[in-house]
């Protein structure tokens, strides 16, 4: 219920929302837990194993209790913490893990079958039978399990990221963090101050405390204006920060427009990388409940959370609320409902010596033992040293075992915490984070007064660390009560007393656990599930670690705790992944004939980054094959033109360039002639073949390599890696031309034709013989020519400025069309290749060395060159090895297969058989036949002989003949003509 | 005790009083047969293959921190079969089989669930690659079947088929792939160990090993000296220091590899996903959480964890590859450290020149699903002093004299190529 | 006889304008790349300063104007752009015409720090990125040459085939920034 | 992650390509023998503290960087160019 002149929600401001279809109203600042709670909403989920009636147990991000599924359709957005998601005219939230309803969740049978579902029960049954695991069991449990659920829909919302760079990152805007932001800035240090909740403040916001003689909510909102108008400093509210990472990286989320009814282009989360010189973590501390009998009905809550409700959001979750404490802080919450108009039920203390109430019961020295109420909370028991047992009629416990520090940033690096008696908790082991400095709370400090005094320090030493100059401030007074408590983690006694709210995990589970020899504290985490919910333990951990503690025997320091990993909030995959989808995930790369290949029908298919086109269809075509083989045609019989800019180019220059390939390539290059081209071989130090291309020397210290599309980026490297690291002694320097060339291959009989129709110089075969190269020009622009061919045919590659790449390719391809020629595609190309035994990476897969691919005599004897030494190992040069070899089917086969494997006619088609496999096939117009290449065991020697191709998978068996990789003009004689 | 349905529900009647230790935590005696260092999937299961296969009893294993402790308890649990290369083919086959019957053998549910893995191809040519994989996979008596677009889109159909970078051609589904519960693996051999004789000392360190003449003679720890005829050092991403204890180098580096899992879920993704383009895998876990992975973060480290690139990485080829996951949210993180060899392929084998010391290591980013057979070749190594039939292509040795190098990713027998 | 037409990297996709940030594609012009040789680096400073008016630039750094820039492009090597190259800088450099490599963008307007700081891991704050600045670093995932050439201008140089990448990342990140105002 | 690049300053992992231990850039002679190839190519100290490894900084200004760095806490100690080391020591 609303609380009169209490809160920071606009009442002037009312907001219609829906919870599972009821229409509910609030205010603007109201988050759907304070709006739930105003209209005596109770009962928000289903827990996890038992499905039982789940309520709103705190105030922030860490909630334990009221998770629900905001939105529908491609927007619906499961496990929202209702403590956080802020409503806005027309939410419609819904909550989860119930089936038909909240009210009647068939699945709350798992309650009464509690005694059998015990820790790890899974682990001892649904072994027998076996089949029924995957069929029974596992479907079963699938369903039971899980929280929301994702609608299986595509991401219909904008995500993004970002990057920002300060000298410091405050972590939390409560009193030390608004103190150190203060100082920091007004030193002139560059601050970003990152606040999950959508105002600044903290607890300042939740508690009704006085800094510098005025509240402390004034001084808040003062430091906050104050900050807000210096350059020097960002503000971020609803931003979460949620890892710590190496040289001050800081992950963080900010959520844009969560709390909008329209987003209006604006991203929906903001993924931030933010990088620090220094940082400070001001996160806080989160208050821990207690285990007793019972302890997870809707009404009972954290004391804090009952405190900010009451003071932010103007809202009391009970009519009669009744305190369980430990400590003195938690009694603060009995005065300021008091005050407040509140009813009262009582204060239960363990200690007998808590304070006197002020104008409420407080009942010293006792203890709550059980929670009565179907679905939300009717009466508590309490009970006293003596034994005796009361009850009190309350549908609100507002209960606290004392304060957890937010330790969870500082342990993102591996540190662990450590314990600290006087507070019974685990605080900050100093230097954990490099740069990173804890203050307040989240550093054990709970009183006003010292959190400022912390906030403070630490900005100073952060500025000087920066070498900045600091302006002495003054920390004003606050608040400075001593923190007071006796430890208590569970109450003792009889029935289930809960942990893990939501994982329900409770005492007796921890304790079996350990009565199994679950013993280590990791292994009773992963043993039980405690800690593993959504709320990663926040709530829990300590006090279930206090439990094992005691059931081992041990103190709570020996036990030691699990580690806190990011993120410290749940991060969504999409704002983490985001820009990625679609075509996002890796950049596009399109050849300048891109446009005219699709206009010409063509399907462009990816070849790494790069599109390039299949085939291009002619009117009347009914498949790819027909395609493809009247293209193989034009190269065979006419002209064909390719576009091959997709390979890399590397200008190499200087007077060591020569020396520089020789050392790279298994072959010479220094002797290579100017104006010649000359294909080169080149390997990985541990003698495998890496990549291969044809080098032209364009000048006496210019040289032009081209690589194989896929290793271009790998290949340049690899060229830096070995003039950097293994021969800066060489005058030489590299660097890419890929990107400045559009190169066409024009191939087949007819290609010197077709290019003297354009050249400004005509060319024959005697100023450009095979393997010439040079400068020409083309239609009145400067080029260059190679005389290369990777079909066999007479063929070259003429390259333009990529400016004229598209102009270039229409003319080229028009004008191969009027000779009975035209474009091909990839299809085309790969037979072609195949048809002359040329090797791709199908090949030179990564396993095969220059001997494989009968290239060994490439490796010139006569220098060093990169993976010489390793290629000449025994294993490398075993003639038992797979080589290259031809493949072509004997008597009518339905096709031949890559990926398929050779086996003796005699043999089986298992492993143990198997002397090879195919790596490429394609169907020759010129042989009328599918051919392949392949690999076999000593297949240069088994020329001719008659094996049988099997491929399992599609159901083919041929057989075949093996013969030499070379299918089409074995004595090389077209390229020549 | 006997593990069963019915032992759950008489013991839940009871109030579950009756329910004992699954291991014993033993102390070190001074001397024992074979000592396994390191108590993670791998050490385990050679500990408790050495006593179920070998009669093997007066053994430990030594751990420095607690049972399961490494790779085993922090992987993306995937169980599969589905290498192509002679050498790994026979060993991931017979790895499989073991796991069909491991509940019933260990009398533990580790949950090994064959809900069929596929992994997605997106170019004609890596259509071949997979071709060749699969068949590899029937050679060897496993099974695979190549799906086409459509097939895929028949099991997964909210992957991206239209807009994702790289189009869907198809997958090579490997229907007996699947998962398991990490964990239980650990503590179901632990405890199947144990009720054979053998000693798990967890938090007991191993600071240096004893040679003498070229033989072995034990371990110092942190716990005092034990000694021990033959020591089996299987130590994962720690192989490097504790073979530096015999004065050895290896061909490992140590590198992070990061995995993810969300919040829980509905059932919403039933297979195993492998995307290799984006170097990204997922599945989804009993208890709803999408378990997900990427690559290496690609630096040696023993930190366990990992950095943001890596992380937006693999999220970002989630979200091409199934942008329905966009608003499942990453709940934790996390790093294992791999022991990751030249060709990307283990080693089980003799420590050269040193008797009686073996090493198991190298399982690079794979070892989970290597658990039963890694144990049971190691076992039958440490035993026999003969190779495994099924692990005789682990050498040590190979990358120096090129022999049986077995190199699956193509990327070369030299470090950090994968 | 036909001639030749040239396209330039960006044609059909630019100029685009989203709240403030217009962004627009520079005009081709002549970029050649200069990498020294061994010992060379003042000759080819002096031939610069003698042909083009502008100095070798050192790492991060431009020199030159508009018009005629040598903005530094990764170790031992400059991007010269705007003047065709002076022959003589062949004798002590590897000269290599790019002029068709790179597509060239300008981005401009008051919050176009804020729409590079959604791709680029640098931080390009003209508190600590001032004119004459230039990075090579990576946007969304383009290797690229970023140059501040004003209070609220950048120059920006990617691959020329990912161009339609390159302004599709940006202009994303413009809707972005203009949709949210400021920040 | 941030690695310092010599030319370029302080910037985020994304940028760099890694490769290894520098040991890389000790080359041996080709007719070392098996046993120091073996070494060279595949074995490694593969240390758990301070580590020397080579990184590419290949979207910035691909400069090959020797680093100095802890495994254990991923503490970058110092960097240098690849081949100042090498020029260095050859």
């Amino acid at each position: 219920m609303r609380v009169a002149g209490k809160g920071l929600v606009d009442c002037s401001k009312p907001l219609r929302f829906l919870f599972d279809g009821t229409s509910y109203q609030g205010f603007e600042g109201d988050t759907l837990a304070s709006a739930l709670l105003a209209n005596d909403v109770k009962m928000v989920a289903r827990s996890f194993k038992y499905h039982r009636p789940r309520g709103i147990v705190g105030a922030g991000s860490e909630e334990a209790g009221a998770l629900v599924t905001v939105g529908s359709g491609a927007h619906q957005d499961p496990n929202v913490r209702a403590t956080v998601q802020e409503i806005y005219e027309g939410l419609s939230a819904q909550s989860q893990n119930r089936w038909p309803s909240l009210g009647f969740d068939i699945l709350s049978v798992n309650d009464l079958a509690a005694p059998f579902l015990g820790a790890g029960f899974y682990y001892k049954t649904f072994m027998w039978p076996k089949a029924f695991w995957e069929k029974l069991y596992e479907p079963v449990i699938r369903r039971s399990a899980g929280i929301g659920a994702l609608s299986g829909l595509s991401n219909a919302d904008r995500y993004e990221k970002a990057f920002a760079f300060c000298d410091l990152l405050v972590i939390g805007s409560g009193p030390s963090g608004l103190m150190a932001a203060l100082t920091a800035a007004r030193a002139g240090a560059d601050v970003i101050l990152c606040e999950e909740d959508s105002v600044f403040g903290g607890r300042l916001n939740g508690e009704s405390l006085e800094i510098a003689e005025t509240s402390g909510q004034d001084w808040g909102t003062a430091a906050i204006a104050e900050l807000s108008s210096m350059d020097n400093v960002r503000l971020m509210s609803r931003t979460s920060v949620t890892g710590a990472y190496d040289q001050g990286t800081y992950g963080a989320l900010e959520r844009v427009s969560h709390h909008m009814t329209q987003a209006q282009g604006k991203p929906l989360e903001t993924f931030w990388r933010i990088v620090a010189k220094r940082a400070i973590l001001a996160a806080g501390a989160i208050e821990r409940p207690v285990a007793f009998r019972n302890n997870d009905r809707p009404g009972i809550m954290t004391a804090a959370a009952v405190r900010t409700y009451l003071h932010r959001y103007g809202v009391a979750p009970g009519k009669a609320v009744t305190v369980f404490a430990n400590n003195d802080d938690a009694h603060r919450t009995a005065k300021d409902l008091v005050a407040a108009g509140v009813h009262v039920a009582g204060v239960i203390d363990t200690r007998t010596d808590a304070p006197d109430g002020q104008g409420y019961p407080v009942y010293k020295g006792a203890e709550v033992c059980d929670s009565a109420g179907r679905r939300a909370l009717e009466s508590v028991s309490f009970r006293y040293a003596d034994g005796r047992v009361d009850k009190l009629q309350t549908d609100c416990l507002a209960m606290s075992g004392g304060w957890n520090p937010t330790v969870h940033l500082t342990c993102h690096m591996n540190g662990r915490p450590k314990w600290d008696g006087s507070i019974q908790s685990f605080v900050p082991t100093e230097g954990m984070v490099a740069g990173l400095e804890a203050v307040g709370a989240c550093n054990g400090a709970f009183s006003t007064h010292a959190a400022l005094l912390q906030g403070n320090a630490a900005a100073l030493t952060a500025l000087g660390d920066l070498g900045l100059k600091t302006i002495a401030q003054d920390v004003p007074d606050a608040e400075d009560a001593p923190y007071r408590l006796k430890p208590l983690w569970a109450v003792k006694g009889k029935g289930r007393a809960w942990l893990d709210f939501q994982n329900d995990v409770t005492v007796k589970d921890v304790k079996m656990a350990a009565q199994e020899n679950f013993r280590s504290v990791e292994h009773m985490k992963r043993y039980t599930t405690q800690g593993m919910a959504p709320d990663q333990g926040k709530n829990s951990n300590v006090a279930a670690l206090a439990v094992l503690a005691d059931a081992t025997g041990r103190g709570i320091p020996e036990t030691g705790t699990t580690t806190f990993r990011p993120p410290f909030v749940p991060v969504s995959i999409a704002s983490l992944g985001a820009g990625a989808q679609g075509k996002g995930f890796a950049p596009e790369r399109f050849t300048t004939s891109h446009t005219a290949s699709v206009e010409r029908g063509a399907p462009m298919i990816e070849a790494g980054l790069w599109y390039r086109p299949s085939y291009f269809p002619a009117t009347g075509e009914k498949t790819w094959r027909e395609s493809c083989d009247r293209e193989v045609g034009y190269v065979r019989n006419a002209v064909g033109v390719c576009d091959v800019s997709t390979l890399g180019k590397i200008d190499i220059q200087g007077p060591d360039a020569g020396a520089f390939l020789d050392f790279v390539y298994t072959n010479m290059f220094s002797t290579l002639k100017v104006g010649r081209t000359r294909y080169g071989l080149m390997l990985r130090e541990d003698g495998t073949v890496m990549d291969d291309g044809t080098t032209a020397r364009l000048g006496e210290s210019h040289y032009v390599m081209t690589t194989t599309t896929a290793a271009a980026g790998p290949v340049m490297r690899h060229l830096e890696y070995v003039k950097q690291c293994l021969r800066p002694d060489l005058d030489v320097n590299l660097v890419s031309v890929t990107e400045q060339w559009a190169q066409f291959a024009v191939a087949g009989p007819k290609s010197r034709d077709l290019l003297n129709g354009l050249l400004d110089t005509k060319i024959d075969n005697e100023n450009w013989p095979f393997m010439a190269c040079g400068t020409v020009s083309a239609l009145g622009v400067e080029g260059r020519l190679f005389r290369i061919s990777f079909s066999g045919e007479h063929a070259y590659e003429v390259a333009v400025p990529a400016r004229y790449g598209d102009s270039l390719f229409r003319t080229l391809t028009s004008r191969a069309e009027a000779m009975g020629g035209g474009a091909y595609g990839m299809e085309a190309l790969n037979v072609l290749r195949i048809e002359k035994g040329f090797i791709t990476h199908s090949e030179i897969h990564g396993r095969t060395n220059a001997f494989d691919i009968g290239m060994e005599r490439m490796v010139s004897q006569k220098k060093d060159c990169i993976g010489k030494t390793m290629s000449e190992r025994p294993g490398l040069t075993d003639p038992e090895r797979e080589q290259l070899v031809g493949v072509k089917p004997i008597g009518p086969v339905k096709q031949l297969t890559a990926g398929s494997f050779l086996f003796k006619s005699e043999d089986s088609a298992v492993r143990e058989n198997a002397q090879g496999y195919m790596t490429s096939v394609g169907f020759s117009p010129e042989f009328g036949t599918f051919i392949g290449l392949g690999f076999l065991s000593n297949g240069r020697a088994r020329h001719g002989e008659q094996m049988l191709m099997v491929d399992h998978l599609r159901d083919v068996v041929a057989r075949v003949e093996i013969c030499d990789p070379v299918f089409f003009d074995p004595e090389g004689g077209r390229v020549r003509g | 005790m006997r593990f069963s349905g019915l032992k759950v529900l008489t013991e839940g009647l009871r109030g579950n009083k009756g329910w004992q230790a699954h291991w014993r935590d033993a102390q070190p005696k001074a001397e024992y047969d074979m000592i396994i260092i390191g108590g993670g999937g791998h050490g385990l299961s050679t500990a408790y293959y050495l006593a179920k296969n070998h009669g093997m009893t007066n053994i430990a294993v030594v751990e420095k921190g607690y049972l399961g402790g490494g790779n085993v308890g922090r992987n993306t649990t995937i169980v599969r079969a589905n290498y192509f290369l002679p050498g790994n083919s026979e060993f991931y086959s017979h790895s499989l089989k073991l796991w069909e019957g491991l509940e019933e053998d260990l009398n533990y549910n580790v949950m090994h669930s064959q809900r069929g893995l596929i992994n997605l191809f997106h170019s004609d040519g890596q259509r071949d690659a997979f071709a060749r994989r699969g068949n590899a996979m029937i050679n060897q008596g496993d099974d695979a079947i190549l799906l086409d677009r459509e097939g895929v889109r028949k099991k997964l159909p909210y992957l991206d088929f239209d807009n994702g970078r790289f189009p869907i051609y198809g997958g090579l589904y490997h229907p007996r792939g699947g998962t398991a519960r990490h964990d239980a693996v650990a503590w179901g051999y632990a405890r199947g160990a144990s009720d054979r004789g053998v000693d798990l000392i967890q938090n007991c360190e191993v600071t240096g090993i004893d040679i003498e003449g070229g033989v072995v003679q034990g371990v110092q720890t942190s716990r005092g000296p034990i000694r021990a005829k033959k020591v089996g050092i299987v130590v994962a991403g720690r192989s490097g220091q504790v073979a530096a204890m015999a004065g050895r180098r290896l061909p490992i580096e140590s590198h992070v590899l990061q995995a993810f899992v969300t919040e829980g879920l509905k059932p919403v993704i039933d297979h195993v996903i492998s995307f290799g383009m984006g170097h990204f895998y997922i599945s989804q876990s009993d208890k709803g959480g999408l378990v997900f992975g990427g690559d290496l973060d690609f630096y040696a480290s023993y930190a366990s964890r990992g950095n943001l690139p890596m992380k937006e990485h693999v999220m970002e080829a989630g979200m091409t590859l199934m942008p329905m996951i966009g608003k499942a949210k990453v709940l934790r993180s996390w790093g294992g450290i791999m022991d990751m060899t030249p060709d990307g392929s283990p080693i089980i084998d003799k420590m050269d020149g040193i008797d009686g010391l073996y090493i198991d290591c190298g399982w690079n980013y794979g070892g989970f699903k290597a658990v039963p057979a890694s144990g049971w070749s190691m076992a039958h190594l440490m035993a026999t002093d003969t190779p495994h039939e099924v692990a005789k292509g682990f050498r040590l040795d190979r990358f120096r004299t090129g022999v049986g190098i077995i190199d699956e990713e193509g990327t070369g027998s030299q470090h950090n190529l994968h | 006889m036909a001639e030749l037409l040239a396209k330039s990297p960006c044609d059909g996709l630019l100029p685009v304008t989203h709240g403030s940030v217009t962004l627009s594609e520079m005009d081709m012009t002549h970029l050649t790349s200069v990498a020294p040789y061994k010992g060379r680096d003042a000759d080819v400073s002096d031939t610069l300063k003698q042909a083009h008016g502008m100095a070798f630039p050192a790492p991060n750094r431009a020199t030159g104007k508009e018009g005629a820039r040598a903005v530094w492009f990764g170790r031992g090597q400059a991007m010269l752009i705007g003047p065709f190259p002076d022959a003589a800088l062949s004798a002590d450099a590897a000269v290599s015409d790019q002029s068709d490599a790179w597509a060239l963008v300008r981005l401009e307007g008051a919050d176009c720090e804020n729409v590079l700081a959604r791709l680029v891991p640098v931080d390009l704050r003209q508190s600590v990125f001032k004119r004459g600045h230039t990075v090579r670093t990576q946007l969304q995932h383009m290797t690229v040459s970023i140059t501040r050439t004003g209070d609220n201008a950048f120059l920006i140089m990617t691959f020329r085939s990912m161009a339609k990448t390159l302004v599709h990342d940006l202009e994303t990140a413009m809707q972005g920034v203009a949709a949210r105002g400021t920040g | 992650m941030r690695i310092t690049c010599p030319l370029c300053g302080e910037r985020d992992r994304r940028e760099f390509y890694y490769v290894g231990d520098a040991v890389a850039l000790n080359r041996p002679d080709p007719d070392a023998g098996d046993v120091v190839w073996d070494d060279y190519v595949h074995n490694r100290d593969n240390p758990a503290g301070v580590t020397r490894d080579l990184w590419y900084h290949e979207s910035g200004c691909a400069s090959w960087i020797v680093v100095t760095r802890n495994t254990i806490t991923h503490e970058v100690l110092e960097t240098a160019l690849a081949s100042d080391v090498k020029e260095a020591t050859s």
